[in-house]
């Protein structure tokens, strides 16, 4: 019951993207579309389950004052294996993905995990957080891939051929910029908190946040502060 | 005492008499003060310019209705600021762009540029610039096409010219040609008076000052912005221009060409995203000016005002900030210095 | 001390055992990574150049001239040369350095191909589409101005990238040039002594 | 440093005067009420202690009120009567204060007056007892005791005695009538504060919109042996408050917190000068002052002269009655009390009682701020009001303090230009209430 819990609280009640707001370097750069999403999020989970299992395992021999550097080289171990596996079998998807594959060294969901989470539970329960979260990521990369693939490029590419594209479609290239990436998240995210606080309201657990926090009240886009 | 019945007044904190300004009245006037460039634009554009400027209007409140209602908020359309972003907006766009551009556009503009903040008031970028620049991203060749309606070409060269001044000038200079124009004072009336190719509300530098002086008069703006701005380009175009005559522009011809009129005049000045004093005004009409010339002298397009202002709204905080009033009995000290907690 | 010693002692481990699982994979991956990279080159020197039986990867010339090196492939059939390969790179692009192969026959140039390139999307990207990139196809060498329309050349540019188009334009005189400076000893040189090897048979070209 | 050019011009907003439906009306006094209510708080500080009792018979000018501290002062009767009660009563701003009921008898016999004629050779401090004696309070609105401010520490060296006639509230009268009609008391008292103080150069200062009561000034301060002079002030308001004032007259900026005094000025109200003048060489305390009663819903808008204690019903059924007014206002439109009813008193404060019909009253709706500046353009203190209500709006009372809060003078100008019709100054007077309380608990 506990694992299950695990595994499926990174899908929505925690997850990753839209509720911790965590690893948003590869959120941001590498959903243009949903396969480059797909394998993003694939690399991620496989680091993640991996790193996440064998922190857990370590974690009564790692000494607390060098636990960083440790979990850092563990990471770092993982992403080279998915690099280098990954240029190997999955050569035009590297191309794609490029430098962004080494860069989940310094995803913050994966040291975090590891931190948080790994570093003091079981073995049998890290693994469940790991694969939960990294569907999570996983889900949440290929939400916003689909949005922006969508709307800035006319069609959903899943992997390699297996692609449905719009007829005539006039795409809006904004989606598929950098720019876009940030309004296209900003909106999900939106969206999630609607939802989420919605569904607070229903079961009563909704907070006001205090008035000065409230956009209404705030200065910063009027006195920068 | 008095036999006359007593009473209840109304209780209120002072003051017990207003100006009578508001908001609705402010945003009336600018609509007005734009009906001189939008005579201009039917009456060069005809019947492009009416789809375009009706389509604009109706589709921001539109989506300005829209957005209230899905946010549960009251209803702020009568407010008549989303008729000023969807004039402005029109205003922006070429008059051949399709109908269902423009809707996109009034949808990023008031969905994105201003409702998502809050609404009116708390947005910090100028919503009809911010679709707008959302278009030209997004659709670059319908928004770069210019197919006029009644503009001669103003040296007869040929019967119709496909590029704006600007942009026709811009591509002979990166090709080493020479200039298209020869912007003597005949080509610089027709230019003024909005003889040439352009966005909807930006042919007309002389439509556009007759509006300003009208708000200006009405004291909705100040002549802080619009004179740095247009002062700042002129003088960098007159430096360049002096050191460099072959591939620059005359100062003129900088004025009266491309967006330049239209938003130092209608869009540098919106209330909302523009600083709030005399000073901060200065600083922001002069960055403006300096964005835009080195955008059209040496960036990748040939008018820059959208992207100066834009940039310069991002500013804005920060040169409130910095440009607050004196606090009377302070000495010489800026309260902006002093943390707060 | 002892303590030091410990964290010492389990950072060497834990790096020990990564660089152990490394070298392990890195021996796993080598050769396929090798063989992946070389099936991405001939697959875009099949697609530029004409039908031919060599290993074109394999049979280069390389020529040294303004400081940079040019390897140039070339396509044999029944051991007659039917086509040059190059790589050639513009640094004029809009994202950063656009890398073009380009494959010249009988004179003109047979097919363009984008390898790399980091242009906006839906924009700039554009040049590697069939239509800009025919543009430049089955025209002469030597008789063509290759420049862009407004610049006086013969080359539609792509609307709203100039600048794109510009770069690929480069890249592309760039490599004829050497090409065309360089053609006897490129051309003219003996087969090489190496044998092709098998597995590499060209299939055909579309 | 800021450039001194930004500054040099002072801020604040032209609203429509309106004088010109009272203007004219020359001071009429009004008939002994039957029945008048002093209120113990009619100045600044603490309020007077009540010094009679129920049933107790008293005269015109006895006091009936004293001083219960050292920012306080005396209060007298109107007229000569009989005690009715003595009791809390809401005052003028709300908060209930004790107020002594007297129903005039109708002889108006004053109490032992002592009259001081040779003023001249009477020492300073025998005059600011005399001041003292009669109550005399600032009467331009703030109230502030009179005798306090004529005795500055003697660290602090007084060099100019500012008149202040500006009267810069739209609709009020009461200080031009004043100075057109009795000119000479005015002067007479303004050379007994000068006398008081020692100062040697004394200025009047008029807003330029009341050419004739400038001319009026002008033709009583030609006797003066001093430099005296009658200054002529845009009209702008608040260029009627003390502080902005003496920077248009002066070119001296009080310091925040600080007082008049500490850049050698000391400002006074014309009607002020007028009971100084009274005080000293009548004996007379302040018991009547000069209300304008106006507006749109007031038949018959006027000056009247009315005791202290005048039920606003009075002055109403005096000026004909008030015909479908919405709101009643004790003051100007800027800065005055709104009233919930007819029922409040004359004070010594008081300078006017306007009458807004509805459709020239305006609710505040506190839309969202757009930001135009227009309350920045127009704060006298040179504060970001648009800035600062946002705070107090969400109740972040640290970064208004920090903002400057307490420099407000709630003359209503930022509200007064706010097209999204703000509550700035309710506002405002939220912070400065929490200001003044944090820095009491310090």
């Amino acid at each position: 019951m506990t694992f299950y819990r695990e595994l499926i609280k990174g899908l929505w009640r925690e997850n990753p993207i839209f509720r911790l707001v965590l690893g948003m370097c590869p959120t941001l750069a590498v959903t243009t579309s949903v396969e480059n999403s797909l394998g993003m999020g694939m690399a991620t989970l496989f680091v993640l389950v991996c790193s996440n299992l064998v922190v857990s395992l370590l974690r009564n021999l790692i000494p607390a004052k060098v636990r960083i550097p440790c979990f850092i080289v563990v990471i770092a171990t993982f992403v080279t294996i998915v690099d280098l596996f990954m240029n190997a079998f999955a050569h035009a998807l590297h191309g794609s993905l490029g430098l962004f594959i080494p860069l989940i060294v310094v995803n913050c969901v994966i040291l975090g995990r590891a931190e948080a989470f790994a570093s003091k539970h079981a073995l049998w329960l890290s693994l469940a957080d790991g694969i939960g979260m990294g569907l999570g990521f996983t889900l949440g990369l290929a939400a916003l891939g689909a949005c922006r693939e969508l709307l800035g490029a006319g069609s959903l590419t899943v992997w390699g051929d297996i692609k449905w594209a719009l007829e005539g479609y006039e795409p809006f290239l904004l989606a598929i910029l950098a720019p876009g990436g940030f309004i296209a998240l900003g909106c999900l995210l939106g969206v999630m908190n609607h939802v989420q606080s919605r569904l607070a309201a229903r079961s009563g657990r909704h907070v006001t946040p205090p008035q000065h926090l409230d956009c209404r009240h705030c200065v910063m886009c009027r006195f920068g502060k | 005492m008095n036999p006359q019945a007593d009473p209840r007044f109304v209780v209120s904190p002072s003051p017990h008499v207003h100006s009578g300004v508001t908001v609705r009245r402010i945003m009336l006037d600018v609509v007005i003060a734009m009906l001189p460039a939008l005579a201009v634009a039917l009456w060069f554009f005809g019947w492009n310019a009416l789809r375009l400027v009706s389509a604009c209007v109706v589709g921001c409140v539109a989506v300005e209705w829209l957005c209230r209602r899905g946010m549960r908020r009251d209803i702020g359309v009568t407010d008549l600021s989303a008729v000023v972003t969807g004039m402005l907006l029109a205003f922006n766009l070429p008059p051949t762009l399709p109908t269902w551009m423009a809707v996109v556009g009034c949808a990023v503009a008031v969905g994105l540029g201003k409702q998502v903040f809050g609404g009116i008031g708390y947005n910090p970028f100028n919503p009809a610039l911010v679709g707008r620049v959302a278009l030209t991203i997004s659709f670059p060749v319908a928004m770069t096409r210019w197919t006029p309606w009644r503009v001669p070409s103003p040296l007869s060269i040929e019967a119709v010219t496909t590029a704006t001044p600007l942009g026709a000038v811009k591509t002979a200079l990166s090709s080493g040609e020479p200039m298209p124009y020869a912007f003597d004072g005949r080509t610089l009336l027709d230019f003024f008076l909005g003889n040439q190719n352009g966005c909807l509300g930006e042919v007309s530098a002389a439509a556009l000052l007759l509006g300003a002086a009208y708000l200006l008069a009405r004291g909705w703006i100040s002549w802080h912005i619009p004179v740095t701005y247009v002062g700042t380009v002129a003088l960098l175009a007159a430096a360049v221009r002096a050191t460099d005559p072959a591939h620059s522009i005359p100062v003129a011809a900088h004025l009266v060409t491309g967006g330049l009129m239209l938003g130092a005049l209608y869009m540098a000045t919106d209330m909302v995203t523009s600083p709030m004093t005399k000073r901060g005004h200065l600083v922001f009409g002069a960055g403006c000016g300096v964005l835009t010339f080195v955008i059209r002298q040496w960036g990748g397009y040939p008018e820059g005002v959208s992207f100066s202002i834009l940039l310069m709204n991002a500013c804005t905080p920060l040169i409130n900030r910095y440009t607050r009033p004196r606090v009377f009995g302070h000495g010489g000290r800026s309260p902006a210095r002093k943390t707060t907690a | 001390m002892k303590q030091t010693l410990r964290l010492i002692s389990v950072l060497t481990v834990i790096c020990a055992g990564a660089g152990a699982l490394l070298g392990w994979t890195n021996a796993l991956t080598r050769d396929r990574i090798a063989a992946a990279l070389r099936e991405e080159k001939l697959g875009a020197l099949r697609a530029v150049l004409p039908v031919y039986d060599n290993a074109p990867d394999r049979d280069t010339v390389r020529i040294q001239t303004g400081g940079r090196e040019w390897t140039f492939y070339r396509a044999r059939r029944n051991g007659t040369c039917v086509g040059v390969a190059f790589e050639s790179v513009s640094d004029q692009g809009y994202g950063g350095p656009i890398a073009v192969m380009v494959g010249v026959t009988n004179g003109m140039v047979n097919r363009v191909e984008i390898l790399r390139h980091a242009e906006t999307p839906g924009l700039g990207a554009r040049i590697t589409e069939r239509p800009f990139l025919r543009r430049f196809e089955q025209r002469s060498i030597r008789d063509t101005v290759w420049a862009l329309r407004k610049d006086g050349g013969v080359i539609d540019r792509i609307t709203a990238a100039t600048i794109s188009s510009r770069a690929v334009v480069d890249a592309l005189k760039k490599g004829l040039d050497v090409y065309l400076e360089h053609k006897k000893e490129i051309t003219e040189d003996a087969p090489p002594s190496l044998s092709p090897q098998g597995g590499v048979k060209n299939g055909a070209t579309p | 440093m800021v450039p001194r050019l930004f500054h040099a011009r002072p801020r604040g907003v032209h609203p429509d005067d309106r004088k010109a439906l009272s203007a004219a009306m020359p001071v009429e006094t009004l008939p002994l009420p039957s029945i008048l209510r002093v209120s113990m708080a009619q100045h600044l500080g603490a309020p007077a202690t009540p010094v009679v009792k129920k049933g107790e018979a008293v005269r015109r000018g006895q006091r009936i009120g004293a001083a219960s501290g050292f920012i306080s002062a005396h209060v007298h009767a109107p007229t000569s009567g009989t005690v009715k009660a003595v009791q809390d009563a809401p005052t003028l701003s709300g908060p209930p204060a004790p107020a002594v009921d007297i129903e005039p008898d109708g002889e108006d016999a004053w109490t032992d007056l002592q009259p001081c004629p040779a003023w001249r050779n009477t020492p300073a401090a025998a005059l600011v007892e005399r001041i003292a004696e009669a109550g005399v309070v600032g009467m331009g609105g703030a109230g502030f005791p009179t005798h306090v401010k004529l005795q500055p520490p003697p660290e602090k060296h007084i060099d100019t005695l500012i008149i202040n006639g500006a009267e810069c509230e739209p609709y009020l009268t009461a200080d031009y009538r004043l100075m057109l009609e009795d000119p000479q008391r005015i002067w007479t008292g303004a050379c007994i504060i000068a006398h008081v103080l020692g100062v040697e150069r004394v200025r009047i200062a008029i807003e330029d919109n009341k050419p004739d009561a400038i001319a009026a000034m002008a033709g009583v301060v030609r006797e003066f042996k001093g430099d005296a002079a009658v200054v002529s002030l845009e009209t702008l308001y608040p260029q009627g408050a003390e502080k902005q004032q003496i920077r248009a007259l002066l070119g001296r900026e009080v310091p925040s917190g600080g007082l008049p005094m500490d850049v050698g000025a000391l400002v006074e109200n014309v009607a002020t000068a007028c009971a100084v003048h009274d005080a000293v060489l009548t004996g007379q305390p302040l018991i009547e002052r000069i209300v304008t009663v106006t507006g749109t819903p007031v038949q018959r808008p006027k000056n009247v002269r009315a005791r202290i204690g005048t039920c606003f019903n009075d002055l109403a059924g005096f000026c004909g009655g008030l015909k479908g007014a919405a709101k009643l206002i004790a003051g100007g439109p800027m800065m005055g009390l709104a009233q919930p009813s007819l029922d409040g008193a004359v004070t010594k404060t008081a300078s006017g009682v306007l009458a807004l019909a509805s459709e020239e009253c305006t609710a505040f709706e506190s839309l969202p701020c757009i930001g135009c500046g227009r309350c920045i353009a127009a704060c006298p203190a040179g504060l970001v009001p648009a800035e600062l209500s946002l705070y107090l709006e969400a109740e972040d009372y640290e970064a208004a303090a920090a903002c400057h809060v307490m420099d407000c003078i709630e003359c209503g100008c930022c509200a007064y230009v706010c097209p999204a019709r703000r509550p700035m100054v309710q506002h405002m007077r939220r912070g400065k209430a929490w200001a003044a309380a944090r820095s009491r608990s310090r």
